[in-house]
């Protein structure tokens, strides 16, 4: 897998067409794959599977198309450190948000407009 | 203004319930909430007296004045550190064990409560029995635990009671629920908590706990406002309580809806052209179909009171708005 | 140091040579400049600005509430105060006043580089700044915005005044702080020099490193809070709307979770300059460097987890409050490790009264009321009670002023001679702190009793019952306020009047005291050799040099 | 990225860096730190749809039917396909294909155009059926029973079985709909603003095997862009 030139400096990888492309193919089928995968009825496995591919398309670009595979460490470890406190914050305020669903009144529209 | 007299007040309550820093304890979780006040008070005080002692010993004793220059010691002692860290590590585990012990306490709602509901608008509190009487101040039974299930018609309000340690905000589109078990008989202060616009500040009422046996005579007299005042006394009551007077003066000046002061037999101008007479139907009408016929310039923003309101309510209404004269 | 004004120039201060004050004259050299000095000069006039205007709006507060109803002012003036008090205090003086003033000065001199990593896109971060400062300013003082700085729906959504183009101001004033956290982590990384390794940082920069990390991933939420009410208000998506279907409460866990994270951009920073000073003014090694260093992280990490504790009444479950609570508890150890260590410090020191010491002290008194106190508020039982009222302000206040601030003016006055040449009166330097102190306790100590008692935050009126303590609190803010605008007049005599200052006036150890004062524009004039930043001992003041000079080499390690 | 006159020996080396690894590491871990700003600020909107999903799924079952995902799904088509030329067009500076690199930013720089020409048909069509958000939600009447060909038909299910009982609050879903839709295709938008200027600077031949940080650091942004989306078609357009 060497690229036929090196650039002046190095740390930086060049990655050949053909990666490139595979990845690119391998992209295009996973979207088909999400398409197709809403065809059947998974029940709640739908959401799952449609997110699992998701994933997985978000991984070939991040470590191809972006040179996470080659990159310095620190920087994926940035990516993780996000995508950690996006998902801690997501599933906490979810976690709230459910318990208080019974609380809710049905139908709620003030009597008094609060605009005013 | 007297500091002074505030002050010998204050720490003569020390000792009786609340203490110096409490306000007086008239519910059965105020005591348990105290409790830990008072832990934490006294640990704090500790640690807050160590840290300032040695601080002070420390400029005292190695001042430039008496010690020119440092003394070789360690710059680093794990062992050490690691007792102050997990010394208070083990203090803040018990403190929070402690505090969410008490909180689910005071979130699990007793059985038996009688329960009351609460309605938070801009900028005041209603309080509605199981019986229908609304009222604006909150009564209830000493010894008995009291439920309420509050809603707000507009935005988020709090509802407060500092005696009886209990506070839950009032959320629009939700049930809130909120319980105490008043121990003491008397009148005590309800804030909202929440900021809710200029009014904030004046949204307080009281909360009066009365003594055994005397909740349910209170209720059954203060229940029947229409039977036993005269009409146009009731209908005082309610413009009051129902929340027109957020939107309707009656001393002539417009807010949102236009004054009631001597709008009985009036002509009306209506929005889009035309004029109606303001008599009992026009005004029944008003309450029950506020969009029906809008008056000129004004935004068609009542709601409506269908359902809301009991004929006999809307006659007593009626009755009140026949003796606002225009003043002359 | 006063007498210095009549001996010669002190060895190292380059107020008559080239520096980087006077290399290039003129206003676009100021205004179009890309040296982190003057950047951080601009921002530290602009933030003191602010501070004035936030200080005078609290006057205001404070002498409104000197009786139970009206009177200076009507109800809706008095909540736009607290609103504009507050915004202007939190977004455009504290959040931005340590980490963009004095670090943005201070970091590159500590790495020995010759700037931060990306200096246009400091200059960028600092007009951010303005633009957002001013839209807000407009938005808050044209467009009457009343919402308390907390924004809370449905009531900011429903109000009508100017919350739109205000949640626009802090959406580029959010991107203003992202650029200064963004900038520092990558100048951190790559631009050490040789020989400084991570544990041999001054903990100033650990203590940014960890402020940037919180600036960089918890100020985008604000961004999308705030534009997402901007959407609710102005096009009605419903998101936050109960009337649409929508959940007001959720606006609150998007605001807390940047919101409390921030507080932690408040005081990392200024847990640095007292991990600084504390060394040097009791020319003591630091204690426990490793623990230090490591709890500014630790902050950082855990504080991303608790914001619910701003929750607990809101309808929060009780699985979610038991969560928030204990880790509330879990990010105080870190500070409590930083205090004790700071305490052991001082141990057989030799120890100076100066200014930024003074300030220092007074940190860790008040620091320690402060937090302490969030003891109180971090416990599901207590916070119940007090939630929202005075306590909370007071609480706050402490941390944020007795603390923030407070380590502000030390470093302020620490770095003062550095930054500008000259040394300040000591004596009434002194004089300020003290009133300062005295008058900071007086006005917030009322307020926690008070709040205890019961009275609720943002109240305009208040029952009778109350007056003895506002009045006290009151009259402890003009106090504060005196020394504020003494500790003001001093700093600006030394401009006009002050000694020059050497090199090193205080005995530090970091790298910028090894550069003249005012540092040239390209920071230092040969090679410098990080050695260990708390070897405070191996610097001896030589009155022939007027400063401190190093006695012998550094050492290699601690 | 600047022309520091300090260095006449290396015009791409800024006066602060020591060398040009250093400076361009120091950029790259710049952008990603931006990246990662980014990422956060789409977690919001990202909060609000799995709050609102998970409590009221029967509104997103009921109105994503109204989303074109055939239309979603060729945008997601263009998008992978602008991140492939992006990529490559990185490769080709690297290596310092010249013309290479024109060509691939243009492509990638029409992706961008298509993407938002076909995002603008869809809202085109949002916009005057009156599937709009919360306060302007007026769905015109034969909105409200999806047709054959409204998305319904590429699941490959029958609509008249299953046409469900309109839930409330429908415009929930339109209104993250559009807000996230909307948040995105800004970000397209910048996205080509930055590509246009890559572009720019690639035809005045600036680029090269020494120096092609900027095209790097675009490229991640793009890149990013893509990744969003990537989440964002399955969660909006293929419910289930
Ligand atoms: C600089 C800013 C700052 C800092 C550092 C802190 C620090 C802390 N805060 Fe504070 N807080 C605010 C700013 C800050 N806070 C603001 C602005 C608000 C209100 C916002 C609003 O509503 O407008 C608020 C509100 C607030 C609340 C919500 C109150 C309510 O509204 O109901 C809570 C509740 O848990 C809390 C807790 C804490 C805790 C536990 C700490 C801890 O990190 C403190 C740790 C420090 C110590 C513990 C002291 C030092 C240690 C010792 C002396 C050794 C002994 C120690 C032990 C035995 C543990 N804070
Ligand atoms: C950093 C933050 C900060 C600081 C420093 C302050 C400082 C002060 N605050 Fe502030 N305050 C807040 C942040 C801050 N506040 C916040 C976030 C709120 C909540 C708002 C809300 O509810 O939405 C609040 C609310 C608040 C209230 C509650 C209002 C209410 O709930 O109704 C009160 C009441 O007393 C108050 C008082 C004061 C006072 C007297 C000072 C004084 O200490 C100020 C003294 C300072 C000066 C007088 C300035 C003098 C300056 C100079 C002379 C120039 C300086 C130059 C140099 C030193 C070189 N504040
Ligand atoms: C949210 C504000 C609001 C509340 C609460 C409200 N109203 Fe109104 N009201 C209005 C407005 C605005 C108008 C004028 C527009 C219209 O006619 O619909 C109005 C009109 C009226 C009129 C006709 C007045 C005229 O000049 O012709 C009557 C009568 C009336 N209201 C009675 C009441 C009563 C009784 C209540 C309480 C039970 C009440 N309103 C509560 C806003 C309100
Ligand atoms: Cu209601 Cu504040
Ligand atoms: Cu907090």
């Amino acid at each position: 897998m060497h690229a036929p030139a090196q650039p002046a400096h190095p740390g930086t990888h060049v990655v050949p067409w053909r990666t490139l492309f595979v990845v690119f193919a391998a992209l295009v089928a996973l979207t088909v794959a999400t398409v197709a995968a809403t065809w059947v009825d998974l029940g709640k496995l739908n959401l799952v599977v449609a997110l699992a591919i998701a994933t997985v398309k978000a991984m070939l670009v991040l470590l191809y198309f972006m040179h996470l595979r080659w990159d310095n460490r620190f920087n994926a470890v940035v990516f993780c450190t996000t995508i950690l406190f996006a998902a801690l914050f997501v599933s906490l305020t979810l976690l709230d948000s459910k318990t208080y669903q019974p609380e809710l009144i049905p139908d709620y529209a003030p009597a008094i407009t609060p605009r005013s | 203004m007297n500091v002074l007299q505030t002050l010998r007040a204050t720490v003569q309550a020390g000792g009786r319930d609340g203490g110096f820093w409490m306000p007086p304890a008239a519910s059965t979780t105020a005591g348990e909430v105290d409790a830990l006040f008072h832990f934490i008070l006294w640990l704090s005080a500790f640690f807050f007296a160590l840290i300032v002692g040695l601080m002070v010993l420390f400029v005292v004793r190695y001042h430039r004045r008496r010690a020119a220059r440092p003394q070789r010691s360690a710059s680093h002692n794990t062992a050490l550190e690691l007792t102050w860290t997990v010394i208070p590590l083990v203090l803040v585990v018990v403190i929070f064990g402690w505090g969410f012990k008490v909180f689910l306490d005071m979130n699990t709602v007793p059985a038996d409560a009688y329960e009351i509901q609460v309605t938070g608008q801009k900028w005041k509190w209603l309080f509605t029995y199981p019986t229908g009487h609304v009222d604006e101040n909150l009564h209830v039974p000493v010894n008995r635990p009291v439920r309420l299930v509050m809603t707000s018609e507009d935005v988020i309000h709090s509802f407060f009671v500092p005696a009886f340690r209990v506070k839950r905000d009032v959320v629009p589109g939700r049930y809130s629920k909120l319980w105490f078990e008043a121990k003491r008989a008397g009148a005590f202060d309800i804030f909202c908590a929440e900021y809710c616009g200029s009014s904030h500040s004046d949204m307080i009422a009281k909360v009066v706990v009365h003594p055994e046996g005397e909740f349910e005579a209170w209720l059954e007299k203060e229940g029947n406002v229409l039977s036993k005042l005269p009409p146009a006394e009731a209908g005082e009551r309610l413009y009051r309580i129902r929340g027109c007077a957020q939107c309707h003066s009656v001393d002539g000046s417009a807010g949102i809806g236009p004054t009631l002061q001597g709008l009985f037999g009036e002509t009306v101008p209506l929005a889009g052209g035309g004029t109606a007479i303001a008599d009992e139907n026009y005004v029944r009408e008003s309450i029950l179909e506020p969009q029906a016929s809008v008056v000129a310039g004004f935004q068609p923003v009542m709601p409506t009171y269908k359902g809301r309101l009991t004929d006999a309510e809307i006659t007593a209404l009626i009755a009140y708005l026949k003796t606002l004269q225009k003043a002359h | 140091m006063q007498d210095a004004v009549t001996s010669p120039v002190p060895a190292g201060n380059a107020l008559g040579a080239v520096n980087y004050l006077s290399e290039r004259r003129g206003l676009a050299s100021w205004l179009f400049t890309l040296d982190h000095k003057r950047i951080g000069l601009m921002y530290l006039v602009s933030i003191l600005a602010s501070f004035l205007l936030g200080g005078i709006l609290a006057l205001l507060i404070r002498t409104e509430l000197l009786t139970p109803a009206r009177t200076i002012m009507d109800a809706k003036t008095y909540n736009q105060m607290f609103t504009l008090h507050g915004a202007v205090m939190i977004f455009l003086f504290i959040i931005p006043g340590i980490p963009a003033a004095l670090g943005n000065f201070v970091l590159p001199l500590m790495l020995g580089a010759r700037d931060v990593a990306f200096p246009r896109l400091n200059l960028a971060s600092y007009y951010c700044w303005v633009a957002g400062a001013l839209l807000a300013l407009v938005s808050m003082i044209l467009g009457a915005v009343d919402t308390g700085w907390t924004f809370y729906t449905p009531y900011s959504t429903t109000t009508d005044t100017a919350v739109i183009s205000m949640a626009l101001g802090v959406f580029v004033l959010g991107f203003s702080s992202i650029l200064t956290g963004l900038n520092f982590i990558v100048t951190i990384h790559k631009l050490r020099p040789a020989g400084m390794t991570w544990f041999r940082m001054p903990l100033f920069l650990w203590a940014l490193y960890g402020t940037s990390l919180i600036q960089v991933l918890a100020t985008p939420v604000l961004g999308i809070t705030v534009l997402l009410l901007a959407v609710e208000k102005g096009l009605g998506i419903g998101i936050f709307d109960p009337a649409l279907g929508g959940d007001p409460v959720l606006f609150q866990h998007f605001f807390w979770f940047y919101s409390h994270p921030a507080v932690y951009i408040m005081i990392l920073p200024a847990m640095g300059i007292i991990s600084e000073t504390i060394s040097t003014f009791s020319r003591k090694h630091i204690f426990g460097y490793r623990f230090i260093a490591w709890s500014s992280i630790a902050i950082a990490v855990i504080s991303f987890l608790v914001w619910g504790h701003h929750m607990f009444v809101s309808g929060q479950s009780n699985l979610l409050g038991a969560i928030f609570s204990f880790l509330t508890f879990l990010v105080a150890i870190p500070s409590a490790i930083k205090v004790f260590n700071w305490t052991a410090t001082m141990y057989k020191g030799s120890i100076w009264l100066a200014a930024p010491m003074i300030y220092t002290l007074s940190f860790l008194f008040l620091f320690g009321i402060g937090g302490l106190t969030g003891l109180f508020l971090g416990s599901l039982a207590t916070d119940v009670h007090l939630h929202d009222t005075y306590f909370v302000v007071a609480h706050f206040h402490y941390v944020m002023f007795g603390g923030t601030a407070v380590a502000f003016l030390a470093g302020l006055h620490y770095w003062w001679p550095k930054m500008l040449g000259r040394m300040y009166s000591e004596r009434w330097a002194n004089v300020a702190a003290g009133l300062v102190f005295v008058g900071f306790n007086v006005t917030f100590m009322a307020q926690f009793l008070m709040g205890a008692k019961g009275m609720p935050r943002r109240y305009y009126n208040y029952l009778p019952e109350f007056t003895p303590y506002h009045v006290a609190s009151s009259i402890g803010s003009y106090v504060l306020g005196f020394g504020f605008v003494i500790a003001a007049a001093v700093l600006l005599h030394s401009l006009l009047r002050g000694p020059l200052a050497p090199a090193n006036p205080w005995g530090g150890a970091t790298l910028e005291w090894q550069t003249t004062s005012p540092p040239p524009t390209a920071n230092f004039a040969g090679e410098v050799v990080a050695g260990d930043p708390y070897d405070v001992e191996r610097f001896e003041f030589d009155p022939g040099a007027g400063g401190y000079v190093s006695v012998r080499g550094a050492a290699a390690g601690h | 990225m600047s022309h520091a006159v300090e260095h006449a020996h290396d015009p791409h080396l800024q006066h602060h860096f020591a060398t040009r690894k250093q400076q361009a590491e120091a950029g790259k871990l710049g952008m990603w730190l931006f990246l990662a700003t980014e990422i956060l600020l789409f977690s919001g909107l990202f909060c609000a749809y799995a709050v609102y999903r998970a409590n009221h799924p029967e509104v997103f079952i009921y109105a994503h039917r109204f989303l074109d995902s055939t239309l979603g799904g060729i945008n997601t088509l263009v998008l992978i396909f602008s991140s492939f030329t992006m990529a490559w067009a990185v490769r080709a500076a690297q290596i310092g294909a010249q013309k290479a690199l024109q060509v691939l930013l243009a492509l990638t720089l029409a992706c961008g155009f298509g993407f938002l020409g076909i995002k603008y048909v869809e809202y085109h069509h949002k916009w005057k059926e009156g599937l709009l958000w919360g306060k302007r939600y007026a769905p015109q009447s034969q909105a409200h029973v999806p047709t054959g060909q409204e998305g319904a038909a590429t699941h490959g299910r029958e609509t008249a079985h299953d046409v469900p009982v309109v839930p409330k609050n429908v415009h929930l879903f339109f209104g993250i709909y559009f807000a996230m839709t909307g948040l995105h295709g800004l970000h397209v938008v910048a996205g080509m603003v930055v590509l246009g200027w890559l572009l720019l600077r690639a035809r005045r031949g600036e680029f090269g095997s020494h120096y092609f940080t900027p095209v790097d650091l675009g490229g991640l942004y793009w890149h990013l862009v893509d990744l969003v989306w990537i989440f964002l078609f399955p969660l909006l357009y293929l419910i289930h």
